[in-house]
């Protein structure tokens, strides 16, 4: 057992010894260096957590606490660096790893053109990777908040790492910006929790809910069960991380990093944090029905909205983006009707099928020298043959095809809303269904569009050449994933042994039996996102390779849901107008008026004053005998006038 | 009856009294002596002032000063009156105090005198 | 023998010492001319005080004001004194005592 | 009246100063002119000395029918008159005229009498005493301001300051002449059971009551009393400037004290808000004027207009804490000031005398000794920690909160920033500005003031407990 706790705080401290040694050393040791310590750290780190991860399932997961040092003692309050070492840290561990060496990998190959020496990037995405082993592997809220942060500082570094592009530092700013407004309402959360609870950790908050739960919050003369707005709090947290509507803006803009970020970002680090939060935070949400409607609600609409965003996108990679945010939408979804497990289900399957899709997109946008418009590709099969297969793997997973891993986790979820049996689910099952005919048109549209339609350019697809071995490996090894870790992982996580396998670190409430329920569903309603699938795909191969020209004569007929489709919904006009000049506004204010004019201003006018009240004092002494006399003789007066009236 | 010029008839008496001795006075003198004015008779007197001439004309500093030495010591005789008139009620302690301030007003003077400043030229 | 008149009143002496007060201090700041008359305004408004000193002693039967008039006369003659050998030392240096050209220093 | 009842015991030492004075008077007259310059400097120093171990051993009593007072408050007063002539002694033993000569032995004696008249002040219980003590002490001060005679700054220092003084001295005899008239007595105990007597305060005691605090806020240079101040500094011979800043402000402090606490403590609340106004005006009036200046002894002049500014804050807080605060703030003020004028005495380049500010520039290069110890006596000025303007100002700020005038420690605070400003300025323009030639050398005289000046400032917080003590004790006499 000690062996599969140091094997996991080695697995999580390793990516920091490599980003610390490769970002400080960088410098001095030189590019390949860097490179291969990066690697081998990851390596060694991915060998230690699938390591812990067997060795917890064959002697048990605890939950063990891995204490590395102390932190914040002060007062009553006390916090410690300490590794939780349970099902949901290490599996989530060992999948973040897993994806996180792949990605090292690919950079090799990916970043092998670039002009400037690319140490950093190596050690941002060690940094990156290590802030999101310290979120998963958290044993309270302020480490897990140190983790979220972590993330949050590697994203905005490396979304921003072609520093020298305006269009990357500003997608990174906002990037950063989204996300601490959402980080805002999770701090506050946390603050309310140690309110209630006079503690950040997991173990005592879990044991102190049955206690707390009649505890009210009263804010503007409404009280608001505490549990309630402490999750809603944290919900929002999870949002900006997991870019769900209304703070999903940040997401596709992200596109401007390197497209292995990309896939990281995409994969396993960041926009996964948000689920898992809400799977960590299971004890609490069980406990907070109305929080978890609206977790179903933003989670099902953020599903069909980035969905229907996605179909219209000429940019490869932004058209991934939105079916990530568009497959984030599905796990809310199952979170907010009780499925944790689904949706954790979900997340490890979505890593591998869409970590492939992207580095399968950045083979290609590689192969055509930066092209990220799917329009000026085309006729790619035959230059790239294992991008083609393996992008045929991704999206067959994506769109949820037996026997892909998609198949396994997204049918689960569709059936978990069936079953939970609610108006709300409901909603969010005909959605997803939606949602699932969508996701395998925009699927296929890209795969059309890239691979098969005539090219655009066509020295431009001469030119193409496959990706070197560095590339291709990871790519071979997420398609098997892609392929099999559904129907490896569904009894696991999902089916028979799940109970098993958990061992309660995810915490379902006495009455929520959708873990059981979820499997009995009529054959028709388990059917219906395969069948859908499959239209959706043959609409594709209508639209892009039947007759061609029934696309743009659609949206020219449908012109106004074109553009508003194109501009993905006006999200961004919209909060231009209502935030950002708004904003600007008050800013332009507070720095014109309030900032130039009276924190600046007052001390200066003040100093002014302060100036010529000396010359007027010094003007006084005239040298004048008289006029010294006088002025005593006034002083008199003034002071007996006080002394008798006063 | 009583009246304020009542009371003051002594002094009008006074003064006519006084007028009447000066002018008899410089009467007796325009009368009884003997008139021989020559240049040097009636110049001013060795003080070196004009004796009919504008009050606001400069005049030798040294006039202040012994307008000062003299003031200072005038002024501190006021001292003895009450000394004088109550030494029979205070005594030797009394006598032998008016004594020391005697003595530093003797040791002024000595300053005085040692610096120069009784002397005209 | 009853006095011709009322006997002059404390509150007339303190008018008069008023007045005097009040000449003496628009002598020091009306006057542009010459220092000496400052040194007049000056005597004047101690010779205010001490007749307000002997007004009182006379009133409240109490000698200790005379004995203060005494030492004022005294420390007036003083004062006087060192006020002209100033202003003489200052006549010698700067040629001319008028009020209005005692302001080389200012500011 | 008998010898008993005069008990001369009690004013020893100001006999022996007194005397002392009048055989250096005589001895120096004897001698030839310009000749026993030194000697009489030297006796008078030994005069100070013994005189202020006379003090220490005086007991407490009153003298010559109750007119004069003894009591820890008069020593505590007078040790620190006696400090302050001694410091002026002290400068005036290398100072030379720009025409290289010595000042007159007179001075020595001047000063001596001058501080006679300083410490009767602090011992008086009779406004006659009080009278004969501030002339005693303002007459020869007339005289030492206009001691370089054939220098017209100096004749015209000595004028304003015995025109202005003078006129001072009539207003505060005139008052002495209201309150004696209404009160009907001259001793303090006599006033104290007059005014107790009555509960309707008559309008000419009143009046006397301000004509007296106006004559003295004249030597105290008090805003809107301050007028000369800055013209004297200037003109008067350093080491008498010196003076001036010194033992007659803590003299006149002593009466002001003993006076507002003693026959007038029952009427604090009315006189209360006057001495505040008073030090508001002070405070912010010389650290206002102080910004322009570019001659330090002008400079001096306003900056020592704002520390009585301060020193007057403990008065107005009215308790016997602020006595002591009051106590305690001028032993650090007469510490530092001390010490500055040691320095601007030193500041002479080719035998002349430079008092302009940027005669400093790059003092800290060329004598980084003098400049070291300007510069701990500026921070001292601001009232940085841990020096000895630091405990002054906080105690005095300290004792105006308890009783409650947060206005006044606002603006006291708030004058202090902008005092911190002129005073640093001569800090940065003897570190960072380009160096000016040269100063002369330093005599070891002056060397010897600033340097002990200096560590007492640095110290002074090693002494603090016993000065503590002392003052409180002083405080507590007067009160009781």
């Amino acid at each position: 057992m000690q062996t599969d706790l140091h094997l996991f705080a080695a697995a999580i401290l390793l990516p920091l010894a490599g980003a610390v040694v490769a970002g400080l050393g960088g410098r001095l040791m030189g590019d390949t260096l860097a490179k291969a310590v990066t690697l081998l750290c990851m390596g060694a780190a991915t060998v230690c957590g699938i390591g812990a991860l067997w060795g917890g399932w064959t002697s048990g997961f605890g939950p063990y606490a891995v204490p590395l040092a102390d932190w914040v003692n002060a007062g009553g309050f006390h916090a410690t660096w300490t590794l939780r070492f349970d099902t949901l840290s290490v599996t989530m561990s060992a999948m973040v790893l897993c994806v996180s060496l792949l990605v090292h990998c690919y950079s090799v190959g990916y970043m092998s053109h670039e002009t400037m020496p690319v140490y950093r990037f190596f050690a941002y995405l060690s940094l990156f990777t290590f802030a999101m082993l310290m979120l998963v592997s958290s044993s309270d809220l302020i480490q897990l908040f140190f983790g979220w942060e972590g993330v949050g500082l590697a994203s905005y570094l490396l979304i921003g790492y072609w520093y020298d592009r305006p269009a990357a530092t500003a997608a990174a700013i906002k990037a950063f910006v989204v996300n601490r407004v959402a980080d805002l309402f999770f701090i506050v959360g946390i603050g309310l929790i140690y309110v209630l609870f006079h503690s950040v950790r997991y173990d005592e908050i879990f044991a102190a809910v049955p206690q707390a739960a009649g505890a009210f919050y009263t804010l503007f003369g409404h009280s608001f069960p505490m549990l309630e707005v402490i999750c809603f709090l944290l919900f929002i947290g999870a949002m900006g991380k997991s870019a769900q509507l209304f703070l999903h803006t940040w997401l596709p803009d992200a596109m401007e990093g390197p497209t292995p970020v990309s896939a990281l970002i995409h994969a396993a680090t960041m926009v996964t944090a948000g689920v898992f939060l809400m799977a960590r935070m299971s004890p609490l949400l069980e406990v907070a029905p109305n929080t978890r409607l609206f977790i179903i609600f933003i989670g099902a609409t953020t599903c069909f909205f980035a969905a229907t965003v996605g179909m219209v996108q000429p940019d490869i990679k932004r058209t991934i983006a939105y079916s990530t945010c568009s497959q984030l939408g599905y796990m809310f979804a199952a979170v907010g009707v009780g499925a944790y497990q689904v949706a954790i289900f979900h997340l490890t399957t979505h890593a591998f099928f869409k970590a492939l899709l992207f580095l399968g997109a950045g083979s290609v946008i590689h192969a055509m020298h930066d092209e990220q418009n799917m329009f000026r590709m085309g006729g790619l099969w035959k230059k790239l043959p294992l991008t083609y297969g393996v992008m045929w793997i991704g999206s067959l997973a994506l769109a949820g095809v037996f026997p892909f891993a998609g198949y396994w986790s997204k049918d689960a979820i569709l059936n978990a809303l069936w079953a939970a049996d609610g108006r709300m689910s409901h909603y969010a099952w005909m959605l997803g269904v939606i949602t699932a005919f969508l996701t395998a048109f925009y699927s296929w549209r890209l795969l059309f569009l890239v691979f098969h339609r005539a090219p655009a350019d066509v020295q431009k697809r001469d030119a193409a050449h496959e990706s070197p071995l560095f590339m291709s490996v990871p790519l071979v090894l997420l398609a098997i994933g892609a392929v099999v870790s559904g129907l490896v992982l569904a009894p696991y996580y999902i089916g028979a042994q799940q109970s098993a396998f958990w061992q309660g670190s995810i915490f379902n409430a006495p009455g929520n039996t959708i873990m059981e329920t979820f499997e009995q569903v009529p054959g028709v309603v388990a059917l219906l996102p395969s069948l859908v699938a499959l239209v959706g795909i043959a609409l594709a191969f209508l639209f892009y390779i039947a007759s061609p020209g029934l696309p743009e004569a659609l949206a020219r007929s449908c012109g106004p849901v074109y553009r508003f489709l194109l501009n993905k919904w006006y999200f961004d006009e919209l909060y231009e107008h209502i935030f950002v000049k708004p904003y600007a506004a008050i800013a332009r204010f507070l720095w014109k008026d309030g900032e130039e004019g009276a924190v600046e201003g007052l001390p200066r006018d003040l100093v002014r004053a302060t100036a010529s009240g000396a010359v007027d004092a010094v003007r006084l002494q005239t040298g004048s005998i008289a006029l010294y006399a006088f002025t005593m003789l006034a002083g008199l007066v003034v002071v007996l006038t006080v002394a008798l009236c006063g | 009856m009583p009246s304020v010029l009542g009371d003051y008839a002594p002094v009008l008496v006074f003064g006519a009294i006084s007028v009447v001795i000066a002018a008899a006075m410089l009467g007796m003198a325009l009368v009884c002596g003997q008139q021989k004015p020559y240049p040097e008779k009636v110049t001013a007197y060795e003080c070196g002032f004009e004796a009919f001439d504008d009050a606001r004309r400069r005049f030798d500093v040294r006039f202040y000063l012994v307008a000062i030495l003299f003031i200072i010591f005038d002024l501190e005789v006021a001292f003895l009156f009450p000394w004088a008139v109550s030494l029979s009620r205070i005594g030797l302690f009394g006598f032998l105090s008016m004594l020391g301030f005697l003595s530093v007003l003797g040791i002024g003077f000595l300053y005085e005198w040692r610096k120069g400043a009784l002397d005209w030229d | 023998m009853t006095p011709a008149i009322a006997p002059i009143g404390l509150g007339s002496y303190l008018v008069v010492s008023a007045a005097l007060l009040v000449l003496g201090v628009l002598g020091i700041f009306l006057n542009r001319k010459n220092i000496i008359i400052i040194l007049m305004s000056m005597e004047l408004i101690l010779l205010a005080a001490n007749l307000n000193f002997v007004a009182f002693s006379s009133a409240h039967a109490d000698l200790s004001g005379q004995v203060m008039v005494l030492f004022v006369l005294t420390i007036a003659a003083a004062e006087a004194a060192i006020g002209l050998a100033i202003v003489t030392v200052y006549f010698r240096n700067r040629g001319s005592i008028q009020v209005e050209d005692v302001t080389m220093m200012k500011g | 009246m008998n010898a008993m009842s005069v008990n001369w015991i009690l004013a020893l030492p100001e006999i022996t100063l007194a005397l002392a004075g009048l055989v250096i008077l005589v001895f120096g007259v004897l001698q030839r002119p310009g000749k026993g310059i030194g000697a009489c400097t030297v006796l008078s120093i030994a005069a100070f000395v013994g005189c202020a171990v006379l003090v220490a051993l005086s007991p407490d009593g009153a003298a010559y029918a109750g007119t004069f007072v003894n009591d820890s408050f008069a020593r505590f007063m007078k040790i620190l008159v006696l400090l302050g002539g001694l410091v002026a002694l002290l400068l005036t033993v290398s100072y030379r005229t720009d025409e290289r000569a010595p000042l007159p032995f007179e001075t020595a004696v001047l000063i001596l009498f001058s501080t006679v008249g300083a410490m009767i002040m602090a011992s008086s219980a009779n406004l006659m005493t009080l009278f004969v003590g501030l002339e005693l002490s303002s007459l020869s001060i007339y005289i030492l301001a206009a001691l370089e005679r054939d220098d017209v700054l100096s004749s015209e220092a000595g004028l304003k300051y015995f025109v202005l003084g003078s006129l001072a001295s009539g207003l505060l005899l005139y008052g002495m002449s209201l309150v004696y008239g209404y009160a009907g007595t001259m001793e303090y105990s006599g006033l104290i059971a007059a005014i107790q007597q009555t509960t309707a305060l008559p309008v000419g005691l009143m009046v006397g009551l301000v004509f007296l605090v106006v004559g003295l806020c004249f030597k105290l240079s008090v805003v809107p009393f301050h007028m000369w101040t800055p013209d004297v500094y200037q003109g008067a011979p350093t080491p008498v400037t010196a003076y001036m800043a010194g033992a007659p402000k803590f003299a006149t402090f002593a009466l002001l004290l003993r006076v507002m606490s003693g026959p007038f403590g029952a009427m604090a609340p009315r006189w209360q808000i006057l001495i505040e106004t008073l030090s508001i005006l002070s405070m912010v009036y010389g650290a206002l004027a102080a910004i322009p200046q570019t001659n330090i002894k002008r400079l001096m002049a306003y900056s020592s207009i704002g520390h009585m500014g301060y020193a007057l804050m403990g008065l107005a807080a009215a308790s016997t804490n602020g006595v002591r605060a009051t106590l305690v703030y001028l032993a650090a003020y007469l510490v530092m000031n001390a010490g500055v004028f040691a320095v601007i005495t030193a500041m002479r380049r080719k035998g002349r005398e430079v008092t302009s500010l940027a005669d400093l520039s790059g003092l800290g290069r060329t004598d980084p000794g003098l400049a070291a110890a300007l510069a701990v006596f500026m921070f001292s000025m601001v009232g940085a920690p841990p020096l000895a303007g630091f405990f002054g100002k906080l105690m005095v700020f300290a004792a105006a909160w308890q009783s409650g005038l947060y206005v006044l420690v606002g603006i006291g605070a708030l004058s202090s920033v902008i005092g911190a400003y002129y005073y640093l300025r001569v800090v940065k323009v003897m570190y960072f500005d380009a160096s000016a030639e040269r100063l002369d050398q330093p005599a070891r005289s002056l060397v010897f003031v600033s340097g002990s000046m200096g560590l007492a400032t640095v110290f002074f917080v090693l002494a603090l407990g016993p000065l503590m003590a002392l003052a409180r004790q002083a405080a507590l006499a007067l009160g009781g």
